[in-house]
């Protein structure tokens, strides 16, 4: 195949999947034309189907994970305790909270805990307040890309029944629909202060071997998928973002 | 650029030898005194009146009953209940809080696992902060939410009004009646202390809302009587008023006078107001006796059913103790009229001069009629039966406010001496008074009474206003004897008065004998209270009722007698005051319906 | 210093438009790449996405994305009564809350003729805690634009005395952040004893800082070779993009509402906004640290000129059944970031009709910035965007 | 201010012009002229300043109200060009043209009160909702309580009280009720 026919056929395939995406838009199906299902033509000519949503993640299901045997866990526990990485994806305004947490005025870090740039690294989410449902299919990806065991603090009234949002059409009411919570923290916003105590508390959950929470995310699956999938609408993404 | 921006951010190493500005243990670190922490509140002050469930803006609030607090009146029983999956402590519920029991403490920590855990009764729910002292309260000074200071109502001068008997309140403005109602927090824990329970939160409203008719219809409701209720009612609903527990309680009287006295005395637009142009007669006939506000109530509650109604008035002009026992210038007879002359227009028929057990007797209006109501009030005098009360210069208050209104002549002294320490003393007193100043132009009378100051029975203003009009009132001393010489009243000799109850509670005053004092005078009023007349019950008739104490007749909670064709209600049976007569005339009216058409 | 290294990119082969003018970037072409920046971000106060298309590492389409945040306050507000929607609305932006604050109780006393009777007591509060809210705001974001180049010791600085500030704020108005002291009406309280020594104890320490971060940050080499002439606004764009605040002021301009339409006590301080004229983030930057300079100036003035006592609360009608009568307002302030304005309209209800709030960012951060990164490189992206003090909460609210 | 709205209404013959104090002005012009009046109040008199725009949906009078908010920096004033469009099928001429950031407000209006922008850029794209399916959210008519109810599960397991009806079932659930009259009866 000469390079002008590739071009031919790749102008053909664009102009298909313009009519397609215009007459999905029309239906609201919300499925951006580029993660469409679709055929490209590899360098050698051959044409290959992709489907981008599914193709370049696993769909598999999370599953349990057993603890250890005795010591062994309560040593992975300690460990586990005594390194809390947090995500530092602030979701809500509680966030405007951590810097003052993690600089030398409160020093977070002494206890162990530290801010991660990517879930790859992180065992902890600080879900710091409200959710809107656009963040919360964020916070979804994020949480399910994070490594399992790992730990979910709510911040703020918002998380627990809606806070001062309890009648937007655009946040969520309550998070234990949409994810488990280790710890809840009362405020709006907690202070520092609090948000320390509420890691306290997480540790001693942790060492008692309670911090398993990711565990329950994957044996009730199925339910948090359904709440999840009821209010985001635009579903363009794989059911499980490992 | 230069050289010296390369070096000059090393400066910041010397803050390497600084000490640290961490805090050693910063969980639980003490906030602020004025922090929004976690709620508490003062269950015993409370008194669950919601404002702070209203003015929440998350609905964060439930108002729970809670244990060991009862409901009464003044008191809902209710605590707020708070959801802090909810809560946005932004303390607007302790800025609003009527009695100050709610606020917040410096507290802020709280971490749970479980997200339902998150909701408490502060004060009911022990929490470690509820003693806890530092924390948010409500701002001082000038910080209110709704008006604490009642808007004064315009009266004449004292030495205006004791000249003539021309009613003295002038009634609200519109401006100052919005002003009032704007106060209310509309909480309705007067409505259950009312007697008559009426909607007070919603007329008042309906004021704010400057919606007379509507107004008018609520006070209906409940009230046929509002021209006169809003001028003379006890107001036992000022007494619980939530504004008022911490400022002035909220003048519901005078607001229910607004809206009355915003239509016009015209029995047309009262029917087109009330929608009782054109009621279904049922046929039935149902006879009142006497037309004080129980039954005038009974008779309007009736009407509206389609009852045909007939009342028996002893005196010339109908009203009962409201027209005959209440000044002219407390209460003036057109606004009487005006609430008469409506119930009238709904076929009403009022016969007067006519004395039941004289001209007429109950049997005979028993069958005539299919039920019978009597509301025949207390129009006798009681005596002090001292020495020397028997003598003709001693009179009985009930007896001159009637001749007063009657027109009879009146016999006014130089001096008078009133014993007697309630409401009718004080209208005895300052009619006297107007009397006394309109014959001699000075006023000079000496009110005694049993009750020292602070308990008297007798509403507080009347005392003051009573006061300022130039009467002298000595409460707390006893009435022993009425000083005669040469066969004419000089005087009355009283001692000081220790105790009125004994601790039984049965009436049983103390004396202090050695401190007697003699109040001058040439007549002696006594005002300590009425009995009724019960003279038109037959023998037989008397047979079939019973008597419970002070010989009062036993009815039920609907005042139905043992005789079911039977009801009596008003001043004979609860009381005295004009408000828990309109109450009785209503629910007897609604017990009559129901007896009538027990076989329907 | 000579360039090291120069891209002049030929704009005029590459990326080819489309008829309509728009670009035509076929990202199959295995020319382009996209990158989506974002939403969580940390260097701006709040989650915001940049939709990038990258050629190379220069940028030729940006695209902002924001909802991330998104509560529906100007839905909520008006479903709340109007002492009610003080506490809601101060959540649309927490960098500076005070400002929503003071527009809510500014627009409600306006429509409903009260805004005579505050209390001068009241009025030198409110200022106060707005020039503190301006001065926090300030803390985090002057270091925050060293931030961005990985300078970080300035931003554990500036958390540090924020910090300082927000304990003054604990004191006087019961909160570290969401203060919600200003009311329909005045204020929620006086000051606290022994807080003016307190907070000018805070003062000196900001002073020290502020000479600190003179030399961490405007005396470096790395932060001038990151900042000088990147991110240019033309003094032109002003009135085209509606720029406004340290942003209009840094590229020649001098808007200032305080200046402009004086508002509260702002007449009988004493001050000038500080300007530049060059446009770029280094001046973005210097403004701001003179203007931090000004507002630790201003707070003195303040608590100087403040009367001792006095009523904190104007006689308004009883909350629960406040109406007001149909109308309409504009009212505006300067917040750190510019002209902070609310469009309030009532109809006669106890409720608002509508509540619009006109935050700087929502044309900084749209607009503006789609306009300035292109043919920009991704590490410059960070530092554009927190140096026009992107706040996305109020772009959405 | 005054003068130069004596200027313009005969002009634009502009309806129910108010002056709030002597910076702000808000006055109500055609909807054909709007655009128009905008371009001229930028370019002869001053008002550079594009503030802010912005839309109140007067659903009894079945009207959205457009507001177009102008800022004159040289004298500090502010003037509110408000265009009354009907609410069935909403659409107003674009401006983006006039000033850059128009569009995205343009943009936002378009989701939130559903009026059409014909030529407006991106004018389809979501602004700050995501898979929206229900009616702008910004309509009186949409009631986001209710919304919220039905998806969001809000917590369970809550009741109150209203201390006027608690205290009548407690202390007089037996109190008479008058026959509730009201007009249909008469």
């Amino acid at each position: 195949m000469s390079e002008l026919d590739i071009n031919d056929k790749v102008k053909e395939m664009l102009e298909k999947s313009a009519e397609n995406a215009g007459s999905k838009n029309s239906e609201k199906t919300f499925v951006h034309p580029e993660d469409e299902e679709r055929e490209v033509i590899a360098p050698d000519g051959s044409i290959i189907k992709v489907n981008p949503i599914y193709d370049y993640f696993s769909g598999k299901k999370p599953t349990e994970e057993k603890p250890s045997n005795g010591v062994v866990e309560k040593f992975l526990n300690w460990a586990r305790s005594e390194s809390i990485w947090v995500l530092g994806f602030g979701t809500g305004c509680g966030s405007i909270e951590i810097p003052p947490l993690m600089t030398p005025r409160f020093d977070a870090f002494r206890f162990g805990i530290q801010m991660r740039p990517t879930p790859r690294q992180s065992n902890a989410f600080i879900i710091s307040g409200y959710l809107s449902v656009k963040t919360l299919k964020r916070v979804i990806r994020s949480y399910e890309q994070m490594p399992s065991p790992k730990y979910v603090l709510a911040l703020g009234s918002c998380t627990i029944n809606g806070g001062m949002y309890y009648d937007s059409y655009s946040t969520i009411n309550r998070l234990d629909k949409y994810l488990p919570v280790d710890v809840y923290i009362a405020g709006c916003m907690p202070r520092p202060e609090a948000l320390l105590a509420g890691f306290m508390k997480l540790k001693e959950l942790i060492k008692e071997g309670k911090g398993e929470k990711a565990n329950e995310y994957a044996r009730n699956f199925d339910e948090y998928k359904a709440n999840q999938k009821k209010i985001i609408k635009d579903w363009n993404m794989p059911d499980y973002n490992w | 650029m230069n050289i010296k921006d390369v070096f000059t951010p090393f400066t910041t190493w010397s803050k390497v030898v600084k000490d640290p500005v961490t805090i050693k243990n910063p969980i639980g670190r003490e906030a602020a005194p004025r922090y929004r922490g976690f709620h508490k509140n003062d269950i015993d002050v409370c008194i669950g009146c919601g404002t702070c469930e209203a003015i929440c803006e998350n609905q964060a609030i439930d108002l729970v009953p809670v244990e060991g607090i009862e409901t009464k009146s003044g008191d809902s029983g209710l605590r707020p209940r708070i959801d802090y999956g909810r809560c946005c402590w932004c303390a607007l519920c302790v800025d609003i809080c009527t009695t100050n029991s709610l606020n917040l403490t410096n507290e802020y920590t709280w971490v749970d696992t479980d997200p339902d855990a998150f909701i408490f009764t502060p004060g009911v729910d022990k929490k470690s902060w509820d003693t806890k002292e530092e924390g948010w309260k409500k701002p001082v000074p000038n910080y209110h939410f709704y008006g604490q200071t009642r808007v004064p109502m315009e009266e004449l001068h004292a030495e205006e009004r004791v000249e003539s008997f021309v009613e003295f309140v002038k009634g609200y403005s519109k401006k100052q009646a919005e002003e009032e109602a704007d106060r209310c927090v509309a909480c309705g824990i007067c409505t259950a202390t009312c007697p008559a329970h009426m909607g007070i939160p919603d007329y008042i409203a309906a004021i704010r809302n400057e919606d007379m008719e509507e107004g008018m219809r609520i006070l209906y409701d409940t009230n046929p009587l509002p021209e006169i209720c809003g001028r003379i009612c006890t107001h036992k609903c000022e007494d619980v008023c939530s504004v008022g527990v911490n400022g002035d309680p909220l003048s519901i009287r005078w607001l229910k006078r607004y809206i009355a006295d915003q239509i016009p005395a015209d029995v047309d637009k009262y029917n087109e107001i009330l929608y009782t142009k054109d009621i279904k007669n049922n046929n039935k006939k149902v006879a009142i006796i006497g037309t004080g506000p129980s039954s005038l109530s009974s008779a309007y509650y009736l009407s509206l059913l389609g009852y045909k109604i007939t009342m028996y008035e002893k005196l010339p002009q109908a009203g009962g103790m409201m027209r005959y026992g209440i000044p002219e210038y407390r209460l003036p007879y057109d606004a009487i009229d005006k609430d008469i002359d409506y119930i009238v227009s709904l076929g009403v028929d009022i016969k007067y001069n006519v004395t039941v057990g004289k001209d007429i007797t109950l049997e005979q209006l028993h069958e005539e009629n299919d039920a019978v109501f009597a509301g025949t009030g207390l129009h006798l005098g009681r005596s002090t039966r001292i020495p020397g009360s028997d003598h003709e210069n001693v009179y009985q208050s009930v007896d001159l406010l009637r001749d007063i209104v009657t027109g009879a002549e009146v016999p006014v002294e130089r001096k008078v001496v009133v014993i007697g320490g309630g409401n009718v003393a004080m209208d005895i007193t300052r009619s006297m008074a107007r009397l006394q100043k309109a014959k001699y132009g000075e006023v000079n009378i000496i009110t005694t009474s049993l009750e020292s100051e602070d308990i008297m029975p007798a509403d507080r203003e009347e005392v003051v206003e009573a006061r300022e009009e130039g009467c002298t009132i000595i409460p707390g001393y006893g009435p022993q004897e009425v000083m005669i010489e040469n066969g004419k009243v000089v005087g009355l000799r009283v001692w000081k008065c220790l105790s009125i109850f004994d601790e039984n509670h049965n009436f049983n005053p103390k004396f202090d004998e050695s401190d007697e004092r003699v109040f001058e005078g040439d007549m002696v009023i006594e005002s300590i209270g009425q009995g009724m007349d019960l003279s038109y019950l037959s023998e037989d008739t008397k047979k079939g009722l019973e008597f419970g104490p002070r010989g009062r007749v036993q009815t039920n909670d609907n005042f139905q007698t043992s005789l079911p064709w039977l009801f009596m209600g008003g001043d004979i049976i609860q009381g005295p005051d004009v408000i828990h007569g309109i109450a009785n005339g209503h629910r007897a009216a609604m017990a009559i319906d129901d007896f009538l058409n027990q076989g329907r | 210093m000579s360039k090291i290294f120069d891209f002049k990119p030929d704009r005029s082969k590459y990326p080819a438009k489309k008829a309509d003018g728009t670009l035509d970037v076929d990202l199959r072409s295995q020319k382009y790449v996209k990158l989506w920046l974002g939403p969580n971000h940390p260097g701006v106060t709040g989650n915001m996405a940049v939709e990038l298309t990258l050629a190379g590492d220069e940028i030729v389409e940006a695209k902002t994305h924001v909802g991330y945040l998104h509560r529906g306050f100007e839905k909520l507000i008006e479903r709340r009564l109007y002492v009610q929607g003080f506490p809601t609305s101060i959540r649309m932006c927490v960098a500076e809350p005070d400002t929503n604050e003071y527009l809510i109780a500014r627009s409600t006393e306006v429509l409903s003729g009260y805004d005579k009777d505050i209390p001068e007591m009241a009025q030198w509060l409110r200022m106060l805690s707005l020039e503190m809210a301006r001065l926090q705001g300030l803390l985090r974001g002057v270091p925050g634009q060293a931030g961005t180049f990985s300078l970080g010791i300035g931003v554990q600085w500036g958390v540090y005395l924020r910090d300082l500030i927000l304990d003054r704020f604990e004191e006087l108005t019961g909160a570290r952040v969401y203060h919600m002291y200003i009311i329909p009406g005045g204020v929620r309280g006086l000051l606290p004893d022994g807080f003016k020594k307190r907070m000018e104890e805070n003062l000196k320490e900001i002073d020290n800082f502020i000479i600190r971060i003179r030399q961490l940050m405007f005396d470096n080499a790395i932060f001038k070779k990151r900042s000088v002439g990147i991110g240019v606004i033309p003094k032109e764009w002003v009135d085209l993009y509606g720029i406004v605040g340290t942003n209009a002021r840094a590229c020649g301009v001098k808007r200032d509402v305080r200046k402009d339409n004086p508002y509260l006590m702002y007449e009988q301080l004493d001050f000038d906004p500080p300007t530049a004229t060059e446009g770029d983030i280094y001046a973005r930057s210097w403004v701001r640290w003179q203007e931090l300079i000004q507002t630790v100036d201003l707070i003195r003035q303040i608590m100087a000129k403040m009367p001792e006592k006095g009523d904190i609360r104007a006689k308004m009608p009883n909350v629960l059944h406040w109406r007001i009568p149909k109308g309409e307002t504009y009212n505006k302030l300067e917040s750190g970031r510019g002209e902070y304005g609310m469009y309030y309209v009532t109809d006669g209800s106890d409720k608002p009709r509508r509540v619009n709030l006109r935050g700087p960012s929502y044309t900084h951060a749209i607009a503006l910035l789609e306009k300035m990164l292109i043919g920009t490189n991704i590490a410059d992206v960070h530092a554009t965007m927190v140096s026009l003090q992107t706040c996305p909460p109020e772009i959405e609210r | 201010m005054k003068e130069i709205l004596d200027r313009i209404t005969p002009k634009y013959d502009l309806q129910d012009v108010s002056i709030k104090d002597d910076l702000q002005a808000y006055v109500v012009v055609e909807k054909k002229l709007a655009i128009d009046m905008v371009t001229y109040m930028r370019d002869y008199e001053g008002f550079s300043h594009f503030v802010l725009m912005s839309c109140v949906d007067w659903i009894e009078d079945n009207k959205l109200q457009l507001l177009y908010l102008l800022n004159n920096p040289e004298k500090k004033c502010v003037i509110g060009i408000k265009v009354f469009i009907d609410r069935e099928n909403p659409s107003m001429q674009s401006a983006h043209h006039l000033w850059k950031q128009i569009w995205t407000y343009q943009r936002e209006l378009r989701e939130a009160f559903g009026i059409d922008f014909p030529g407006s850029p991106r004018i389809e794209e979501n602004f700050v909702l995501e898979g929206w399916t229900d009616k702008p959210h910004m309509l009186r008519d949409f009631d986001t309580n209710k919304y919220a109810e039905e998806t969001y599960f809000p917590r369970t397991g809550r009741s109150t009280n209203d201390p006027a009806t608690y205290m009548r079932q407690k202390l007089y659930p037996n109190q008479p009720v008058t026959a509730k009259k009201n007009k249909d009866d008469e």
